[in-house]
C-alpha cells in the first residue's frame, strides 16, 4: 500500500499569486509536488463551477489565492471573489462538502515563502483528511453502477 | 484536428537537472493531438527559437506549448517566434516547468510527473485557444485639461509642445490658480508670481492650446482615444473679440465693495472685473450675481464707457461639444474654512486669518503691496503666532490625513514676517515638523537658527481677545506640559487642504473613482499614479492628493508623457485578452439576458447596453455589450454571469475547464 | 394463457415478500416521503406502505432508468477500448405495488422500445422485471384510467394481480408463467380462490371521454386555439413526462473525462424548450403551446395509429404533479 | 376579493391592460394561475390562503408577454419577485400594472417600484423558526454524515427542472447546465449530476433569492432544495447584513466591501 497522494488544484491570479509562486521559485523554496497551478486573469474571474468541477474530476483538495485586499491588479476583483467565496463556502457546508478542503489564500507577488507555506501545509491537511472517498463514491457512480 | 507542438527546455540544467526533460517530451507526444514534441537545451535561445519556427513550417502546426520557465518570463519571447514562423502569436502557450516545478522539488518521479501534467495541462488549453488580433482604437489626438492651475498649466504646455491639440478649461475667469495667489515659494524663496505668470503667458500665446475661461465641464462621454466632452462657456457678457482689457469699465463700475475671491476676502473687486493683474486673459467678465444691472436692472455703466461696445448683457452661456482622446484632470484643492474650530475664533477676530490670506498679505500684488498688516486696524503686528495643523491630523473635528504642504509654508510664513518685520517676534506651535524633501530640512532650520522664528510643540487651546491683543493659549508638550500664554497681535491658521466641494460631482460626470475623501483615486496606488481606473484619464497635481508645487509640476509632467504616448500612435492596439458578450442564432441573438450584473461588477465601467433590433428596426432584446477600449480583461464578469454569455478571450470558459480537466485526469 | 386465481392471507403476503428477498430478487415498491409515496428500494416489509393512490414516481425507472449507461471507453493515441453496457448483468427486480395503471403502462412502453430497433438493455431489463400489483380501492379527481382501456382492477401487464377482499386477505390472479413459478415456488402460501367478488372491492373511476372519438377529433385539430389556451400557466418543466409510466423520450450525452468517458441515456421531456431547438436557432415548437400540443397527439394520436393502443394509462400523475396545475383532463375533454 | 374583480375588470375595459394574471380556481382544491383577458372573466379571480403559486414567474415567459400588457395579482411573495426583477433589469415601471396583495388580504397600489419597497420594509424577509432550527440541525451534523444525508435528499431528483421553470429568477434564456461548450456540470440525474445542479442553482440565486418557496413547491418528489437557499439568505445576513431586494443597494454578489470580514482566507 503506496502513501496517499492527495491531488491538489491551484487557481490563482497571475498578478499576485502565480508571481509569489515564481519567487518561491527563483528563491528555491521547495515544496510539495501535488499542488498543480492553473492561472487566471484575476480571482474576480475563478468561476466557482470551477471549484465545483475540481471534485468532480477528483480533486482532493483546492488552493484559491490571489492579491490581498486593495492590491487587486484590477483594484476590485478579489473584493468580488472575496463575496463569492463567502457564500459558496457556506453552502458547501450546508450540503456537507468539507471546507476544509479548499485552502483561501492572499499572497502577494513579493510572498514567495508563504506560497510555500501554503502549499505544504494544505497538502498535510489534506493528507490527514485522506483521499476524498465520499465525493469519489459520488463522481464515481456510473462505474460502480449503483441502483437505479 | 489540432496539430499541437511541445518544446520542453532544459534551462541549462535549471529544469533537466530535476525533470526527466526527455521523458516529458516522449509523454507529451503520446497526448491526442500533439504533432510533434521534443526537448532542447536553450529554448528561448535563437536555435531554439528556430527549431520552433520550422517546426511550425514543417509541421504544420496549429498551436504551440512551449515547457520552460515562467510565461511571465518568455511569453512574448515565444508568441513573437511563433508570429514570424505565420502562427498567430497567441495559439501559443507556456508551461511553468521551472518556477513551479524544478526550482521547487527534488528530482524525483513525481517531480517528472507533475511536469508531465502540467504540459498535458496546457496541451488541452492551447486545443482551445483561438487565434487572437490586437484591438485597434482610434486616436483623436486633442487632449483635454481641467483646471488651470500650475498641474494643468504645466500639463497643457507639455503636451502642446510635442505637437498635439490642448483644450485647457478653467473655472475662473482666470486661470493661475492658488499658486498665482502666493507670495514667496519655499524652499527658494523665489516669487510666485514671477515663476508663474511667464507660464501662463506662454500658455495664452501657445498656438497649439484653446483656452476656455469661466468654462466648466459639463459632460463626458464616449473613452480612450475618442472622448465627446460637453463643455459650459459660462456668459462672461463681454464679447471677447472686441475687448481689448483697457479697463475703463472696471474703473468706472459703481459696485465696489465685493469681497475679492483672489484676495480671499482681504481686498475688495467691482462686478465687472478680472481677478488680479496679470489675470490670463486679461479680460473682464461681469459677476451677474453682484452686477446691479442683472440684479436690479439698471446701471449698464460699463456699456456706456466702453471705447469698443464690446458689454453684451444678453449673451448665455454657450455649450460646446469637443472631441478628445484623452482628459488631465488638474482640478486642484480647496482650503478648509478654520470656522469649525472656534477656540481659534476664526471669523469672530479679524485678526485670525488663513494661511492663505497670509500670503495675500505677503504679497508684493496684495491688498496690502506686500506688508505685513493686521486686516482690523493695518498696525503691524510685532508678535504673531502661526498655528499648525489647524484642521489636518484632526480625525475628530478636521481631516484625518496630513495636508503635507502646511509645515513648510508655515515656516516660510515665519520667515517672511521676520523678513518685513524686522524686531517682530513669531511663534509656531505645532505636532511635528515634517520637512521630507530636497532642500526643506534645511529650510526649517534656517527659520529657527537665523530667522529665530519660535517652534513651540504643543496645540493651541484657545485664542481670545484682549485689549487689542490676541491672547493664545497654549502647551509647550516637548519636555513637559508647560502651559504656554502669548499676547499675540496676529493669529495665522495653516488650514488643512481638502478637496474642490464640485469634485464628487466631476468624478460622477466622469466616471472616475475618488477616495473618501473626494480626491481622485489613482489606478494604482504604486505603479499607477497618475492613471485613473478609465482608461485615458489621468490625474495631475492636488485634486489626486495634497500637493506642494514641485510633486505638482512633476505629476502634471507624468500625466502629460502618458497622453503623449497615447497620441503617439494613430491606433492605440491592446491586448485582446478582454471580454465578449455572446452572440448566437436568433431568434435568440445572444444568451445574454441583460441582467446587468457585470455591468455593476465591472471595475473599468467597461460594460455597457446593446439594443438587438429585428430587420423593422423594431428593439427585440438589450443585452450588454463591452467595450474593448475599456476593458482590462480582469473577467469579474465572466465569474458572474449565471448564463455564461459573457467570456473573456484567452481564458475562456472552455480552456479554463479543459485545464481543470486536463490537470486531475492523469491516464 | 389463462388467469388462475388464488387466495393470499394477510400473514402469507409478508411472507411472499421475505422470500422475494432471500431469493435474491431487488424489490421496489411504494414508501413514504413526507406527504407523497414514492417506488424505492426496499428490504423489510415494513418499509411498504399502502396508504397511496399510486405514486408520485412511476415503476418505469426499473426498465428504462432516468440515466442509462449505453457503454464507456477509454482512448489512447493508438487505440480506443470500449465496453458496452448491454453485456453487462441486470438484477432481477420485483415490482411490489404497481397499480393496474402502472402494469399497463409497460406495454406501450416495451412497444416504443422494441420498434425498427429491438433495445437490446432494455429487453434484458424487462425480461428480468416481474410485477406484483395491487388493484385501486381509493381513486381520485386526478385518475381516469377507465377512460383509455385500463381500470382499477385491470391485469394487463401484471404477472399478479392483488385485490383486497373485505377480510383483510387478498385474492390473487396470475396471468403470466413468470406469475405461475411464483405460486409453485411459494405453493403453501397460494390457498383455494375466494368466493368474495372482486368488483365490489375496487374503486369506482368514472370515464371521462371516449378514447376512440378523441383519437378521431385530434385528427384534424393540430391548429386550434385550445393548445394555447390550456397550456398558458405551463412554466416548461419535465415534471409531467418525468412522472409519465409510458413517457420514453431520451437524450444521449457523453460524459468525457480527459481520455474516459461513457455515453448516457437520459430523460428528455417534450416539455422543455430545448428538447427541439436546432443549432440554427430555429425552434419549430417555439411555444409551450406547441409542445403541450405534441404530448397530447403523441399519445392519443400517433402512439394509437401506431400501435392500437393509447400512450396514457389515465393514473393521473402529471397532473398531480404539475406546479402550474396544468390537467390533462381538463385538455381532453374540452376538446 | 370583489374589489380585485371589480379593479381588474375595471384595466380590462379601459384596456390599460390586455391580461391579467391571477389566481382561479384548480382540479379538486387546488387553485391554478389563470390569464383573464375579458373584463366578463374577471369574477374567476379568487384569492385566498391556497393561492401560493408565485405569479411573477409568468412576467418574463415568452408565451405570456405576448399577450400584451399585464395586470398581476401580487401577494407579499410575488411584490418581492417583482422587485428583484426590476433590481435586474427584466421590468420598467411601464411594463405591468400591480394589484398588490397585503397580508390583511387587502388590495393595495403601487405607483413605482420604489413605493413597492417601501412597502416590503416592513414586510420583511423572515426565515420562518421552523426552517431555521431544521438548518442548525443539519449544520451540527458531522460533515460526512450531512454530506450522506443531502446525496440521500437529492437521490429523487430526476431533474425536470420544475424548480428552475417555477422561479421568478430563473428567466435565463440559457441555463448553464444546458450549456455544453463547456459542459460545466453533468446534465444527467445521477448522485453527481444532482448534486452539481442544486449547487449551481443555489448559488445563482445567492444574494437574490426572495424566498418564495416556489422551487420548493413546484418539486414533484419533495425535495428540501428550498433549504438550501434559505440557508443561504442566511449567510447573507450574517455576512453582509440586509438582505431582500433594493432598488439602490446592488445585488449581493455584484457588490462589495473593502472591509468585508471572513474567518477563512490565510
Amino acid at each position: 500500500m503506496t502513501e496517499f497522494e492527495p491531488k491538489i488544484i491551484a487557481f490563482v491570479c497571475n498578478w499576485c499569486t502565480y508571481a509569489g509562486a515564481d519567487l518561491t521559485g527563483t528563491s528555491r523554496i521547495k515544496y510539495a509536488q501535488n499542488v498543480k497551478i492553473i492561472r487566471f486573469p484575476c480571482t474576480g474571474r475563478i468561476d466557482f463551477m470551477l471549484l465545483l468541477k475540481s471534485f468532480g474530476e477528483g480533486a482532493d483538495g483546492i488552493i484559491v489565492s490571489g492579491c490581498h485586499p486593495n492590491d487587486c491588479h484590477y483594484t476590485s476583483g478579489n473584493f468580488h471573489a472575496r463575496r463569492r467565496w463567502i457564500m459558496f463556502r457556506g453552502l458547501l457546508d450546508m450540503l456537507g462538502i468539507d471546507v476544509r478542503r479548499i485552502q483561501y489564500s492572499w499572497v502577494s507577488a513579493a510572498e514567495g515563502s508563504k506560497w510555500a507555506d501554503i502549499v505544504n501545509s494544505t497538502v498535510n491537511t489534506i493528507r490527514e483528511l485522506g483521499p476524498y472517498t465520499e465525493y469519489e463514491k459520488v463522481a464515481g457512480y456510473l462505474e460502480k453502477e449503483g441502483k437505479e | 484536428m489540432s496539430k499541437i507542438g511541445v518544446f520542453i527546455c532544459h534551462c541549462g540544467e535549471n529544469i533537466s537537472a530535476t525533470v526527466d526533460v526527455a521523458r516529458v517530451a516522449e509523454a507529451a507526444g503520446q497526448i491526442d493531438g500533439v504533432a510533434f514534441s521534443t526537448d532542447y537545451k536553450y529554448m528561448c535561445s535563437d536555435p531554439g527559437q528556430t527549431m520552433i519556427r520550422q517546426a511550425i513550417k514543417e509541421k504544420g502546426l496549429t498551436g504551440v506549448v512551449v515547457g520552460s520557465c515562467s510565461p511571465r518570463m518568455h511569453e512574448p519571447t515565444f508568441r513573437k517566434a511563433c508570429q514570424e514562423a505565420g502562427l498567430n502569436p497567441f495559439m501559443c502557450e507556456m508551461a511553468n516547468l521551472r518556477e513551479h516545478c524544478s526550482w521547487v522539488h527534488d528530482k524525483s518521479e513525481a517531480t517528472t510527473q507533475k511536469a508531465i501534467d502540467l504540459v498535458r495541462t496546457l496541451v488541452e488549453k492551447v486545443k482551445l485557444n483561438k487565434p487572437l488580433f490586437s484591438i485597434k482604437v482610434p486616436v483623436t489626438k486633442t487632449a483635454l485639461v481641467i483646471g488651470g492651475g500650475i498641474a494643468g498649466i504645466q500639463a497643457s504646455l507639455d503636451i502642446a509642445s510635442a505637437g498635439h491639440q490642448v483644450i485647457l478649461v478653467e473655472k475662473d475667469p482666470s486661470i493661475g490658480g492658488h499658486m498665482s495667489q502666493l507670495s514667496e515659494t519655499f524652499p527658494t524663496l523665489d516669487c510666485s508670481q514671477c515663476i508663474l505668470t511667464p507660464r501662463m503667458v506662454e500658455v495664452a500665446q501657445h498656438p497649439n492650446i484653446t483656452l476656455m475661461t469661466y468654462a466648466e465641464l459639463e459632460k463626458l462621454e464616449g473613452s480612450i482615444g475618442n472622448f465627446k466632452a460637453t463643455i459650459r462657456k459660462k456668459a462672461k457678457s463681454i464679447d471677447e473679440n472686441l475687448c481689448t482689457g483697457c479697463g475703463t469699465c472696471i474703473t468706472k463700475c459703481p459696485t465696489k465693495k465685493i469681497p475679492s475671491e483672489f484676495n480671499t476676502g482681504l481686498g475688495m473687486r467691482t462686478a465687472i472685473y478680472v481677478p488680479f493683474p496679470q489675470a490670463v486673459p486679461n479680460k473682464p467678465v461681469i459677476d451677474k450675481a453682484n452686477c446691479s444691472y442683472y440684479q436690479k436692472g439698471k446701471c449698464k455703466v460699463c456699456e456706456k464707457v466702453c471705447p469698443t461696445g464690446a458689454i453684451r448683457f444678453d449673451q448665455e452661456d454657450e455649450l460646446v461639444e469637443l472631441e478628445v482622446g484623452a482628459v488631465v484632470i488638474a482640478t486642484g484643492f480647496d482650503i478648509m474654512q478654520p470656522s469649525g474650530f472656534p477656540e481659534y475664533g476664526y471669523g469672530k477676530y479679524k485678526d485670525v486669518i488663513t494661511g492663505l490670506q497670509f500670503e495675500r498679505l505677503a504679497s508684493a500684488s496684495g491688498p496690502t503691496l506686500g506688508e505685513i498688516r493686521r486686516p482690523s486696524d493695518g498696525k503691524i503686528p510685532e508678535k504673531i503666532v502661526f498655528v499648525a495643523c489647524a484642521g489636518s491630523r484632526d480625525p475628530a473635528k478636521g481631516i484625518p490625513y496630513c495636508s503635507k504642504i502646511c509645515c513648510m509654508y508655515t515656516a516660510k510664513h515665519a520667515m517672511l514676517y521676520q523678513h518685513k518685520v524686522h524686531g517682530g517676534k513669531s511663534y509656531i506651535f505645532y505636532m511635528d515638523i515634517r520637512a521630507a524633501g530636497k532642500n526643506y530640512e534645511e529650510f526649517v532650520r534656517r527659520a529657527i537658527v537665523e530667522d529665530a522664528v519660535n517652534y513651540i510643540r504643543g496645540r493651541v487651546s484657545k485664542i481670545y481677545e484682549e485689549n487689542g491683543k490676541l491672547i493664545v493659549k497654549g502647551v509647550d508638550t516637548l519636555l513637559s506640559a508647560k502651559p504656554v500664554e502669548i499676547e499675540a497681535d496676529m493669529v495665522v491658521l495653516a488650514s488643512a487642504a481638502v478637496a474642490n466641494p464640485g469634485a464628487e460631482e466631476l468624478a460622477q460626470k466622469m466616471h472616475v473613482s475618488y477616495d473618501s475623501y473626494n480626491f481622485f483615486s489613482e489606478a494604482h496606488p504604486k505603479l499607477k499614479p497618475v492613471e485613473t481606473n478609465t482608461a485615458g484619464i489621468f490625474l495631475a497635481g492636488a485634486c489626486q492628493a495634497p500637493k506642494d508645487i514641485p510633486e505638482t509640476v512633476a505629476q502634471a509632467s507624468g500625466a502629460a508623457s502618458k497622453v503623449i504616448i497615447l497620441f503617439s500612435k494613430d491606433e492605440l492596439s491592446r491586448d485582446p485578452l478582454i471580454a465578449v458578450v455572446n452572440r448566437s442564432p436568433a431568434p435568440v441573438f445572444s444568451t445574454c439576458v441583460g441582467c446587468f450584473m457585470c455591468t455593476s461588477a465591472c471595475p473599468y465601467q467597461a460594460i455597457g447596453e446593446e439594443l438587438i433590433t429585428n430587420r423593422q428596426g423594431k428593439v427585440i432584446k438589450k443585452v450588454a455589450k463591452v467595450n474593448p477600449g475599456l476593458c482590462q480583461g480582469c473577467g469579474t464578469c465572466v465569474a458572474f454571469c449565471r448564463s455564461k454569455s459573457i467570456d473573456i478571450q484567452g481564458y475562456s470558459n472552455e480552456q479554463m475547464c479543459a485545464e481543470v480537466v486536463a490537470l486531475l485526469n492523469n491516464d | 394463457m389463462q388467469t388462475e386465481n388464488y387466495l393470499i392471507r394477510k400473514p402469507s403476503l409478508e411472507k411472499l415478500f421475505s422470500n422475494l428477498i432471500t431469493g435474491g430478487k431487488t424489490v421496489f415498491a411504494p414508501k413514504t416521503k413526507g406527504n407523497l409515496a414514492l417506488f424505492d428500494k426496499v428490504q423489510a416489509f415494513g418499509e411498504i406502505t399502502e396508504d397511496y393512490i399510486v405514486t408520485a414516481n412511476s415503476a418505469k425507472s426499473v426498465v428504462f432508468p432516468r440515466t442509462e449507461k449505453l457503454f464507456s471507453y477509454h482512448k489512447s493515441k493508438e487505440k480506443t477500448e470500449i465496453s458496452d453496457a448491454a453485456n453487462s448483468t441486470f438484477p432481477d427486480v420485483v415490482l411490489w405495488g404497481t397499480r393496474p395503471c402502472d402494469a399497463a403502462a409497460f406495454i406501450p412502453l416495451t412497444d416504443t422500445f422494441n420498434g425498427d430497433y429491438k433495445d437490446i438493455i432494455f429487453n434484458n431489463r424487462r425480461e428480468r422485471v416481474f410485477l406484483i400489483s395491487f388493484s385501486c380501492s381509493r381513486s381520485d379527481d386526478y385518475c381516469f384510467c377507465t377512460s383509455v382501456n385500463s381500470g382499477p382492477g385491470n391485469t394487463s401487464g401484471s404477472d399478479v394481480l392483488l385485490t383486497k377482499l373485505s377480510g383483510g386477505d387478498y385474492l390473487a390472479e396470475v396471468m403470466t408463467s413468470k406469475g405461475q413459478l411464483l405460486v409453485s415456488e411459494n405453493s403453501e402460501l397460494f390457498e383455494a380462490k375466494p368466493e368474495e367478488d372482486k368488483e365490489k372491492n375496487l374503486a369506482v373511476v368514472a370515464t371521462r371521454f371516449n378514447q376512440v372519438e378523441i383519437q378521431a377529433k385530434l385528427q384534424n385539430l393540430f391548429e386550434n386555439p385550445v393548445w394555447d389556451d390550456k397550456s398558458r400557466a405551463c412554466l416548461g418543466c419535465g415534471s409531467c413526462a418525468y412522472v409519465c409510466p409510458v413517457c420514453s423520450c431520451f437524450d444521449i450525452q457523453d460524459e468525457a473525462h480527459g481520455n474516459k468517458g461513457t455515453r448516457l441515456r437520459c430523460w428528455d421531456s417534450c416539455g422543455f424548450g430545448l428538447f427541439t431547438l436546432h443549432t440554427s436557432g430555429h425552434n419549430p415548437r417555439e411555444t409551450q403551446g406547441a409542445r403541450w400540443r405534441q404530448r397530447i397527439l403523441h399519445k392519443f394520436l400517433y402512439i394509437p395509429n401506431k400501435s392500437k393502443i393509447a400512450g396514457c394509462v389515465g393514473c393521473g400523475r402529471c397532473s398531480r404533479s404539475c406546479p402550474a396545475d396544468i390537467n390533462i383532463l381538463d385538455t381532453l375533454t374540452s376538446l | 376579493m370583489n374589489e380585485l374583480i371589480k379593479k381588474a375588470a375595471a384595466l380590462l375595459e379601459s384596456d390599460s391592460v390586455q391580461v391579467v394574471i391571477g389566481y382561479g380556481k384548480g382540479t379538486s382544491n387546488r387553485t391554478r394561475a389563470i390569464f383573464v383577458t375579458e373584463a366578463a372573466d374577471c369574477e374567476k379571480l379568487i384569492f385566498d390562503s391556497r393561492c401560493v403559486q408565485n405569479l411573477a414567474v409568468y412576467l418574463t415567459k415568452l408565451e405570456i408577454k405576448k399577450l400584451g400588457k399585464p395586470a398581476i395579482v401580487a401577494p407579499i411573495p410575488v411584490l418581492r419577485s417583482i422587485l428583484q426583477l426590476a433590481v435586474e433589469n427584466q421590468l420598467t415601471e411601464n411594463d405591468l400594472v400591480i394589484l398588490g396583495i397585503t397580508p390583511e388580504s387587502e388590495l393595495v397600489d403601487f405607483d413605482s417600484f420604489a413605493s413597492i419597497e417601501t412597502f416590503l420594509s416592513t414586510h420583511k424577509i423572515e426565515i420562518e423558526e421552523k426552517y431555521t432550527k431544521t438548518i442548525a440541525k443539519i449544520k451540527s451534523i458531522p460533515v460526512a454524515e450531512r454530506f450522506a444525508y443531502w446525496v440521500k435528499e437529492l437521490e429523487p431528483c430526476f431533474k425536470c427542472y420544475a424548480c428552475r421553470a417555477a422561479c421568478p429568477l430563473c428567466y435565463c434564456t440559457r441555463c448553464t447546465v444546458d450549456d455544453n461548450q463547456p459542459q460545466w456540470i453533468s446534465v444527467a440525474s445521477h448522485p453527481l449530476g444532482n448534486l452539481e445542479w442544486h449547487i449551481m442553482r443555489a448559488m445563482h440565486l445567492a444574494g437574490r433569492c426572495t424566498d418564495c418557496e416556489a422551487c420548493y413547491n413546484a418539486c414533484p418528489m419533495g425535495i428540501p432544495i428550498h433549504l438550501l437557499t434559505k440557508s443561504m439568505l442566511q449567510d447573507v445576513a450574517d455576512n453582509f447584513g440586509s438582505y431582500g431586494p433594493s432598488l439602490d443597494k446592488q445585488n449581493t454578489l455584484s457588490s462589495f466591501k473593502p472591509d468585508d470580514k471572513e474567518s477563512f482566507i490565510r
